[in-house]
């Protein structure tokens, strides 16, 4: 089976918010732009090693989605959560620390890009093993709901994580006992280079769902309007049936899978054709339009982003290094310190 | 005041105390539930319980498995009841990839406060697929512990500590040893087990028998039999798997300055070998004879009984063993 | 979601076929019964060991199916295969010789009873790994499809063996590369002692082929007349399209899951009545209805299998122990022979 | 007549060889066509060979492993490519519950010529979840051959034995070695390696330094670091993992009367422990010190380089190893 590789036409429509609440998550979706460009330059130059999975393209997806839960909320991640890190509350400092590998990082350098965690706004990780974090949102939501606390736990991962068994058996748990996941598709067409009608026999993601009796909601991944408001509506769901919703965001990936991907299994002019519809320069010209934004007000959010930016290389440039002293610290927990 | 209980029991009233003393505490696993558990550890519990505690899953054990890791992230203390090592393979990469590195991954901003049970082991005819012995595996990974209770007073006592132990705990249940019967102290605090440390089942002067699980009745059988030809067997029963107790190996064997290591894990890789080389490391110049050991044979395990019995560790073949070492 | 566990009206109407090639099923159903009943004698009286599970009240699922298969097609089937070994024509002495454990038996004992295999007959084993023979059909059609062979692979696997990640990701490698494999669902309504409802929150299994948008049929599995047409049907789909095909067979396992269980999970009552469904007592009464089966037919057909079994115990009796110098036979391929 | 390949240009040109001089031959594992393989060792191939014989897989561990087994024995020569060691634990039960078992379990009806090929071992800032080394734990499971090509040559060399094995064998190639590169004969049957025996890849007198993969280079320079310093080691390159070429390092060990063993495996219940084990059971009298090794620290792999290096063995680690056994 063939699935249209061709982008739809870009977003468009009007945009039913404020426009205070609007321009905050276009300056979101600029800081995850500004900051993972300058981390590309900084993995150029040596700075930033290892594996670098970039957003870029996709930001509508994480802004949109994250602004529809709440601070209570458990957030799972795949290793390409630079914009889930930041969005939800992580300083852009402690993540390009962490990058550089420095002490000052959320991990004191020994996670890097893949594996942003922060307990103080429930990001639990960052996972570099592709449906790695399906099972563990199922025992966060069985956890609150075993403790009756309201939270939810929404997990991100790619529609190449569809195929591995670790999604199969969590949604199927999740279902089955009724837990308050939100499994968030960021469907990019792609899972490194393979695109999904090779990956799976059914392109349809959302046909999955009644697999396991969920309820299944779509949304252009392109347009932030439409993931904010088919989030809330999923979070909604889950919240009041305390069950799970799958969601699948139509999105793409402008930049190479790593740093590593010539990028030979897809047309450049694929590529610029989905770029048309970048979530960034969409979305502020319909904010344009309905006069909701003025190019002032834009260009100062970009010059606060790269100023953010620059800052946060600053702090990481400044960074210390962990004591090789300390290389065994944190294998296990110390003596006397609760979990 | 002491009573008799059986293995199962003792594991069994170690849960029932877990899950009524803190409500944090929930089984989960196949047949946990309705059926009764596998090998009837937690008949009953269902009922006094409820189906949200005593949680039966389907047929997923990454699932369910990398399920209990996130209850454990999420506040709660799972035990997470693998029926056998040998369909703990399919859950492998929750436990070593996730809630081994959790901790570390994250800069020690999370723990992961997680149990989990499996039967190991053959010798009852299940063939290739179901009596692997893979616990050495498991000893391999930093952050995680691996305990192998093989006594009656362990099987009692080490799941509350391993319940309080704020990071990932493995405890493997040698299948051969549910229907062994032994005596316990009445109180509780007699209950209570150091898994941090070996502990000598007998004493003895001339060789050190070093074991673990299924392996410590074969190794005491041994122990026996030397006595009666005059050899004076020291047993040392691992217990705690990892962190390896290298002093316990050091002491037992630099008195006995002889020893045999028993181990029911293939032969090549085994920790078996891990330990042997800690003997290398630490007490080489002690040793009167090279460390021998004994080890399943490199061959999965067959079915027919004379054939299984003939792959298996067997207190003649430790017997023969540390005669070896006075020839 | 609660499932029906109540047994529908025993299976009737007429049989559509010659009184030969019915009583020949009737027959192997029979041999089934017989074989295993004595199996559960010899279990008693520790002749047989290790693991023992009982295809009792199932018999028309493997007939039915494996009458509709060529010879030239491979099977897979589970640690509960004894059934699907001797209808595939593996002689029932070497059956029973390797259940004792005997040199005789198609595994020289080695393997037991969830270890039957025949290169003769295409039979790739028994597997005691629930879902672990999935893939490998996956893989012998995919041999099939490269080696432009017209074989198809039939797997038999369980309704516990469909939450496992095994099966997701079987199901969709088959499809996705339209692989000639029958998937052929023993739904006996409990997996050990958990009900289908409670390992799978949908319980319609054949909603599922449609996420990996496979052809899904389903058959009353105590039926062999519904088994055998429906399998037919999804043989020749499968032969044709060469793509394969879900089938659910809806059956009932009239004994304990192994000789350990002490069944707690399910009433008495529930087996009665599934009971009076059963697919040899049913059928017979069918093919004696429509004149196609006499009584002394019948008894002469059961005392053939009861000779047939006794004979099989003979000769596992008579058997001999593979030399425990051999222990490590088998391991590798010795040096020389062709794989 | 020479030529100069690197690791990836020799391990590319032996699937290529595989795969025009054999129609059973096809290679599968996520990204091997389209991408052009993740670390480009099939870049081309899909052009060559077409898509049914260069096969893209979903991402599903365990059930293209499993396909691949399966395909095996429907009379294919599969090479499955498990893009990592960190991703083939999702894959074990397939490679351990079928492959390694199956000849077994069918009582020498079936044999499975399957071959597996997964990159391992650190040293790229990948981090915890990327930089397993668990060759180790493949070498403890009777029925598959593990192979390390350390070499040019043996990255050229060992998949036609590999191939021509019926039995299911597994290699690691770390990924250090990717862009190293050597001279290679131009000859095709210059090109055969033994994959029964290790071999030694510098001769010296005074220790024998075992290694394998990635820490062979490390234990060269290590050579000659010690070399500068009037101590002459051997270095012996185990590359056949299972099973263990005994005699050689028993030789080696012989010889030299010292020995060091440097895996980089976390140290407790590393393939080195095993090594140990032997040299134990087979040549303790020859020794003059104890055996010494050099592991990867028992922490998950840490992504700042500065402790990365310090997780790993190094050729500094080496030198002193080797010191301390002089002391
Ligand atoms: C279990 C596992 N297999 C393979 C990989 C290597 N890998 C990393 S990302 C990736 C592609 C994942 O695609 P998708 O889920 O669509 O997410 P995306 O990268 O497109 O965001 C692969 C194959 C891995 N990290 N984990
Ligand atoms: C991977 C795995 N997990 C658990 C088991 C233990 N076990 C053996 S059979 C079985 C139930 C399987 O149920 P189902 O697939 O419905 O087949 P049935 O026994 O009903 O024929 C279980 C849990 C196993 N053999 N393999
Ligand atoms: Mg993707
Ligand atoms: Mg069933």
């Amino acid at each position: 089976m063939n699935i249209d590789h061709h982008a739809p036409p870009p977003p468009a429509g009007p945009v039913p918010w404020q426009s205070d609440f609007a321009v905050g998550l276009l300056a979101d979706m600029v800081r995850i732009r500004r900051m993972e460009e300058k981390s590309a330059e900084l993995y150029g130059a040596g700075k930033i090693r290892g594996f670098l999975h970039l957003y870029i393209g996709e930001e509508a997806v994480a802004v949109g989605a994250l602004h529809a839960l709440s601070v209570e909320d458990n957030i799972v991640a795949t290793y390409r959560e630079h914009a889930h890190a930041l969005v939800r509350g992580m300083a852009m400092s402690t993540i390009m620390a962490e990058m550089y590998g420095r002490r000052e990082g959320c991990a004191h350098g020994r996670g890097g890009s893949m594996h942003l965690f922060d307990k103080a706004t429930r990001l639990f990780g960052g996972n570099a093993i592709v449906g790695g974090g399906l099972p563990l949102a199922v025992g966060l939501a069985l956890a609150a709901k075993m403790q009756n606390e309201n939270r939810i736990a929404a997990c991100f991962f790619g529609d190449g994580a569809v195929a591995e068994g670790a999604f199969h058996e969590s949604l199927n748990l999740a279902a089955l006992w009724k837990l308050p996941v939100l499994f968030c598709c960021e469907n990019n067409l792609y899972g490194m280079g393979t695109a999904l009608e090779r990956s799976e026999s059914q392109t349809d993601l959302c046909v999955k769902a009644a697999s396991y009796n969920m309820p299944a909601l779509r949304a252009d991944g392109m347009d932030i309007v439409a993931v904010h408001e088919t989030t809330k509506q999923a979070v909604q769901r889950v919240r009041e049936s305390r069950g799970p919703v799958f969601v699948e965001y139509q999105t793409y990936r402008f930049r190479a899978h790593s740093m590593f991907d010539a990028e030979l299994y897809r047309p450049k002019a694929e590529v610029e054709e989905w770029k048309t519809r970048g979530p960034i320069h969409t979305f502020s010209a319909r904010l344009k339009a309905e006069g909701k934004l003025t190019e002032e007000q834009f260009l100062a959010l970009d010059a606060a982003a790269n100023a953010e930016v620059a800052d946060a290389v600053a702090f990481a440039e400044a960074g210390t290094w962990e004591p090789v002293e300390d290389l065994l610290k944190d294998v296990h927990t110390p003596e006397g310190v609760a979990p | 005041m002491s009573r008799t209980l059986s293995y199962r029991e003792a594991m069994r009233e170690a849960m029932h105390e877990a899950l009524a003393n803190d409500p944090r505490v929930f089984l989960m696993g196949e047949d946990v539930g309705r059926y009764g558990g596998t090998y009837a550890f937690s008949k009953g519990f269902l009922d006094e319980f409820g189906p949200e505690r005593i949680r039966d899953t389907p047929l997923s054990e990454l699932g369910f498995v990398g399920a209990a890791i996130g209850a454990a992230l999420g506040g709660m203390r799972p035990i997470v009841e693998v029926m056998t090592v040998n369909f703990s393979l399919l859950a492998l990469d929750q436990i070593v990839n996730t809630a081994a590195l959790y901790r570390h991954m994250s800069g020690g901003q999370f723990s992961v406060p997680l149990v989990v049970r499996m039967t190991t082991g053959a010798g009852r005819q299940l063939a290739a697929q179901h009596s692997h012995s893979l616990e050495g595996w498991y000893a391999h990974i930093p952050g995680i512990k691996v305990l192998a209770p093989a006594t009656i007073e362990d099987a009692r006592g080490m799941l509350a500590p391993a319940l309080a132990d704020p990071d990932p705990v493995v405890i493997f249940e040698h299948a051969g040893l549910f229907n062994m019967e032994g005596d316990l102290p009445d109180t509780r605090d007699d209950l209570m087990v150091d898994i941090r440390s070996a502990k000598v089942r007998r004493i003895g002067t001339d060789v050190a028998i070093i074991t673990h699980g299924g392996s410590l009745s074969k190794a005491l059988a041994a122990a026996g039999q030397l006595a009666a030809e005059g050899i004076s067997a020291e047993v040392v029963d691992l217990r705690v798997l990892r962190p390896l107790d290298t002093a316990a190996i050091v002491a037992a064997v630099a008195k006995c300055r002889r020893a045999v290591v028993v181990d029911e894990g293939w032969k090549s890789g085994s920790l078996a070998a891990e330990v042997m080389a800690r003997i290398m490391e630490n007490v080489f110049y002690e040793l009167d004879a090279p460390v021998a050991r004994v080890c399943s044979e490199e061959v999965p395990i067959p079915y027919a009984k004379h054939l299984e019995d003939a792959a298996l560790p067997q207190p003649e073949k430790i017997v023969a063993a540390v005669k070896g070492l006075f020839a």
